[in-house]
């Protein structure tokens, strides 16, 4: 199908730049002075880190918009945003210990943010083993719609959390209310590694989209067969 | 549908829902040794020489209360489901965001209930003073089991229905819990240490802020958990 | 007052629907016969709104109120009285019970007993009785004689008769093409799903109506 | 009855049982996420700058395990009522403490899972070393469970036609599980400190005698608890 | 075969047995009629030692594995196959399901559905086959036509008869007077709890037992 292969492209296309992104992370732009090399792992941690949030809101927004017209399209939509967003958390997941045994000498500590951050996975996970709890494709749509919006009011409570709690987790640096302070060349780079984050959601996204509408026609068709 | 109708639906249907719990008399014992038994696990299944009563005592309170609000939610819809009573609700012409409210009400009555046996009992087993912090104290507990309930209640009536449903409930619901909850377990420490009410003033504002959004969510989304 | 237009349903691979359409006016009585798993259940839950079918449209003058539905199970609460569950969905419905009700379906004795601690029989009559508390004026009923004995069927029959009379509409299901046709004043056949035969029962008797039920299955 | 013919009954009612839970395909996620949930409740429960990790890592193992074992003994019998398959197996010849065996049997296979999904999260989210102790710790774990599941197994046998019995379970069976569950907190608690394997014989002693008492018990008074 | 002597059962207040005595024959096919709550499940209950009743003694020749029973539940795992369930039963009774039982019930099919997935008539034909994989010797059954369509019925009818003939013995519970005497060798009314008439079939059509039956419960 032309849709998979097109989303394979541009997840392909993704790849190739995010091996670009790290080339001149490590060979062009400057070494943060107090965190050494592991600093790095910044371009990989903060984009993944926004996607993973954004693509919950995306799933929420489709949400809202499949319960008033009821387009299979929005809720396969927003199936596939739950799959990719879960993938972009576990990546969060797993590059923030990374970065975290060498600066903070421990893997995981059970500070908000990183606390927040497991059970935004967790409610991908959630969402995702609900839609495979419920067979019937309208009353899946709307259960997982429900989960959805309620997943995307849950998002700011996350990502606030770092003012509520004491916590080990660096504040805000790009998103934050006022300007970024970030140099210069970091900038550019993490504004590139957004870019191409944000290319890989689109890609994976375009597959995961053409993956379910191929099943669902498997499904008629088998159902057409039957009868 | 005009509001009083609704609210007259929503108890209608709370209040059969506290009848059948009630009928079974022994309800309101078995919650009672419940929190008993539950504290005495932490209690017995800790070295005692390790760690301090004070410390623990706010988490083994919410805890308590978080796995005693699953149990009841689960009830709240399994009630409906045992003669497809269910489907006599959603039959009715009443408005659907009332069999919401009055399964809110219902588990809302059911968990007080809870918490009612389980404050003193803890004082009384961890040794802790309450009663210097009753009011402030109410209104963490209050404001944050509304809203976990509310959101409680919205995912049972979706879980409900599918297989596993004890299992799949928590899965569903903690992580919407653990914002309130985590709240509420470090707004109960600071009370407990007797630390000054304004340290918690924040910790209320958010439990208000959360239970609004989610309340008024899940009474919006209601309808679509249950129209087939 | 009811009305069904190409309706569609299927669970997973089975067709339980299949294009149906009819409809049904004030004081008619259209008795379904068709084999088990021919999809009249199915009819029934979509004709309430229990399920929304996957094509097609169906509609019932009046919305929620004007329905009466007795289903395969009770939707009763078994942990409360025979009064309290009456009085209950009649809450629900803004009306109070009837109370002649009971007595014409032979509950007095049992109204304030726990429905768990009913026999079946028992249990259906209340199910009845919930079913025509709120005086409804569309009558869906699955199998409604299921589990009677004598006095009661007749004296459901004698009910459905009577409302009938007042111009409601009723769509019964049943098995008992006996029972069933002397109720009727439409009868359909429904066989995988489809409406093989519907027609008026224009003064057919029980016997030619299962002869022709048996031929149209076969 | 011979006794072959007992343990093939048990099996396969213990099969049909896991088969059922099986047919699910969500339940070992599912298991898993819960044994998750649960113990990061009991982490961000607590405020984490005021006790440390070690101390709690049995304790909360154990209830962990404790309220997993209760919700999966609850499913045990709930399954039998649906259709009153339960009159079912009491109409068939076979030994009343096969049903029994068989129920035993699918319990601590459940059980069994979510332990083994269990301890491996509890050493990584604890950031404790387990490997060293697996064989002890692994020993201390089935003699505990294999002695509560049994007397819990018994149990749910008799709350499961009462109303409540959700909550009436626990009341019944945690004075029984105290013991054991106390004598495997502390054998946790001695072999995760590093402590040497001396010290946890006596608790493995206790637990094998409290296992071998229980079982007996429970085989031989099962079929008071089925006849009506 | 299967002999009550003197059963009497109470649930609290309301007496659901009272002094109920009879003994059935190979051969025997005893058909119970009686009114909602008269107490004909309790009696079949009481049959299946599912009751230990207050006074009195019955007594199953075979014990338990002789039993085939039927009741208002159908007793099988809603989210197991019928082929599994089938399975799952015989293995209990140290059998192997007869295959051409689903094929006489019209269930091959469906044999490979979960049973949640059935209709109420489809569900009830497991039961059937249910009860008899392991060609028990002594059948009870309590209304086993209920949900069933002519066909399904007719081939149990048949079924029963070729039992009888086969020299077992069946106390059947119903509600229909014509489809109980059809299959009777002896015929018994219930009122509350006591046997008002017991007798053998003597030649008697349906028309004069259902004349007699309403007379006695009148
Ligand atoms: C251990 C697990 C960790 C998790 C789960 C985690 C999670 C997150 C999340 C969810 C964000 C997105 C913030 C937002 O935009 O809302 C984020 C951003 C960030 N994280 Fe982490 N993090 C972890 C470890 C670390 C470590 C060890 C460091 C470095 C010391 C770090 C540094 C940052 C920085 C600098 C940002 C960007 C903040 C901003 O500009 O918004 N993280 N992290
Ligand atoms: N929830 C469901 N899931 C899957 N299949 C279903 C479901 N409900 C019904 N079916 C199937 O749809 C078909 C029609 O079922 P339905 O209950 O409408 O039959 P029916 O005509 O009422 O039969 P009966 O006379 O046995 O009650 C059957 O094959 C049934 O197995
Ligand atoms: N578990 C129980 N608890 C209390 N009362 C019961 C119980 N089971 C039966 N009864 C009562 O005993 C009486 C006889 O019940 P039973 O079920 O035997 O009647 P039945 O003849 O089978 O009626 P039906 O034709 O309606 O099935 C009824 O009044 C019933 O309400
Ligand atoms: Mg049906
Ligand atoms: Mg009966």
């Amino acid at each position: 199908m032309k849709m998979l292969r097109v989303g394979r492209w541009i997840t392909a296309i993704g790849l190739v730049l995010l091996a670009g992104i790290y080339v001149r992370a490590l060979a062009y732009t400057p070494i943060e002075a107090s965190q050494g090399l592991a600093q790095k792992i910044f371009y990989l941690h903060v984009p993944a880190a926004i996607w993973a949030e954004s693509a919950m809101i995306l799933v929420g927004l489709a949400s809202i918009f499949y319960l008033f017209t009821k387009d299979p399209r929005l809720d396969r939509f927003a199936a596939a945003s739950a799959e990719v967003g879960a993938v972009f958390c576990a990546v969060v997941l797993t590059t923030g210990p990374i970065w975290g045994k060498p600066i903070w000498g421990t893997w995981w500590t059970w500070d908000a943010r990183l606390t927040f951050t497991l059970f935004l996975f967790l409610l991908y996970v959630g969402y995702l083993l609900l839609r495979s709890a419920v067979t019937e494709p309208a009353t899946r749509a709307r259960f997982a719609a429900v989960l959805g919006i309620c997943g995307m009011c849950e998002v700011p409570f996350i990502h606030l959390s770092v003012y509520m709690f004491p916590t080990l987790h660096p504040m805000p640096i790009v998103l934050q209310p006022g300007r970024p302070k970030l140099p210069g060349s970091m900038l550019e780079t993490w504004a590139l590694s957004l870019g191409v984050f944000t290319l890989l959601y689109v890609g994976f996204v375009v597959q995961r989209y053409a993956l379910s509408y191929l099943r669902e026609q498997l499904e008629a068709a088998g159902e057409v067969g039957h009868a | 549908m005009r509001s009083p109708d609704l609210l007259r639906h929503a108890w209608a249907v709370a209040a059969k829902d506290l009848l059948v719990e009630f009928r079974s008399r022994t309800a309101i014992l078995s919650v009672a040794v419940f929190v008993v038994l539950v504290l005495v696990v932490f209690n017995s299944a800790r070295d005692p020489t390790a760690v301090s009563n004070v410390d623990l005592a706010p988490s083994i309170l919410w805890v308590t209360f978080t796995f005693a609000a699953i149990l009841a939610l689960n009830r709240a819809f399994q009630i409906e489901l045992e003669n497809q009573a269910l489907e006599g609700l959603l039959l009715a012409p009443i408005d659907r965001s009332s069999i919401y409210l009055g399964k809110l009400i219902a588990n809302l009555v059911f968990v007080a209930t809870i918490e009612l046996i389980g404050v003193p009992l803890l004082a009384l087993f961890f040794n802790v003073q309450v009663l210097p912090f009753l009011l402030p104290l109410i209104a963490v507990i209050a404001l944050a089991t509304v809203g976990f309930v509310a959101v409680g209640t919205l995912f049972s009536a979706m879980t409900v229905r599918t297989r596993f449903a004890e299992l799949l409930l928590p899965v569903l619901l903690l992580p919407f819990m653990i914002p309130p909850l985590s709240w509420a377990v470090l707004a109960t420490g600071r009370l407990l240490a007797g630390r000054p009410l304004s340290e918690t003033l924040g910790w209320l504002n958010m439990l208000a802020v959360y239970d609004f959004v989610f309340v008024v969510l899940a009474v919006l989304l209601f309808p679509a958990t249950v129209n087939e | 007052m009811l009305r069904a237009e190409a309706l569609r349903h299927s669970f997973g691979a089975v067709r339980a629907l299949d294009d149906v359409s009819f409809s049904v006016q004030p004081g008619q009585t259209l008795a379904v016969f068709g084999p088990n798993g021919a999809g009249k259940t199915t009819l029934l839950k979509v004709l309430a709104g229990l399920i929304q079918p996957q094509r097609g449209r169906a509609q019932v003058d009046g919305g929620r109120r004007a329905i009466g539905w007795i289903g395969h199970q009770p939707q009763l609460y078994a942990q409360l009285t025979v009064r309290e569950n009456l009085r209950f969905w009649a809450s629900l419905y803004d009306v109070t019970p009837p109370g002649e009700l009971l007595a014409r379906l032979g509950l007095e004795e049992h109204a304030d007993r726990p429905v768990r601690a009913l026999s079946r029989g028992l249990v259906q009559r209340v199910a009845i009785a919930r079913a025509l508390t709120h005086d409804p004026t569309v009558l869906l009923l699955d199998e409604p004689f299921t589990g009677l004995d004598r006095v009661a069927a007749e004296a459901l029959s004698r009910l459905l008769g009577q409302h009938t009379a007042a111009g409601r509409a009723t769509v019964l299901v049943t098995h008992n093409v006996e029972e069933g046709t002397g109720l009727a004043t439409d009868v359909a056949f429904m066989r995988a799903g489809r409406f093989v035969h519907f027609a008026p029962r224009a003064g057919r008797g029980p016997e030619q109506v299962g002869e022709e039920y048996r031929d149209a299955i076969a």
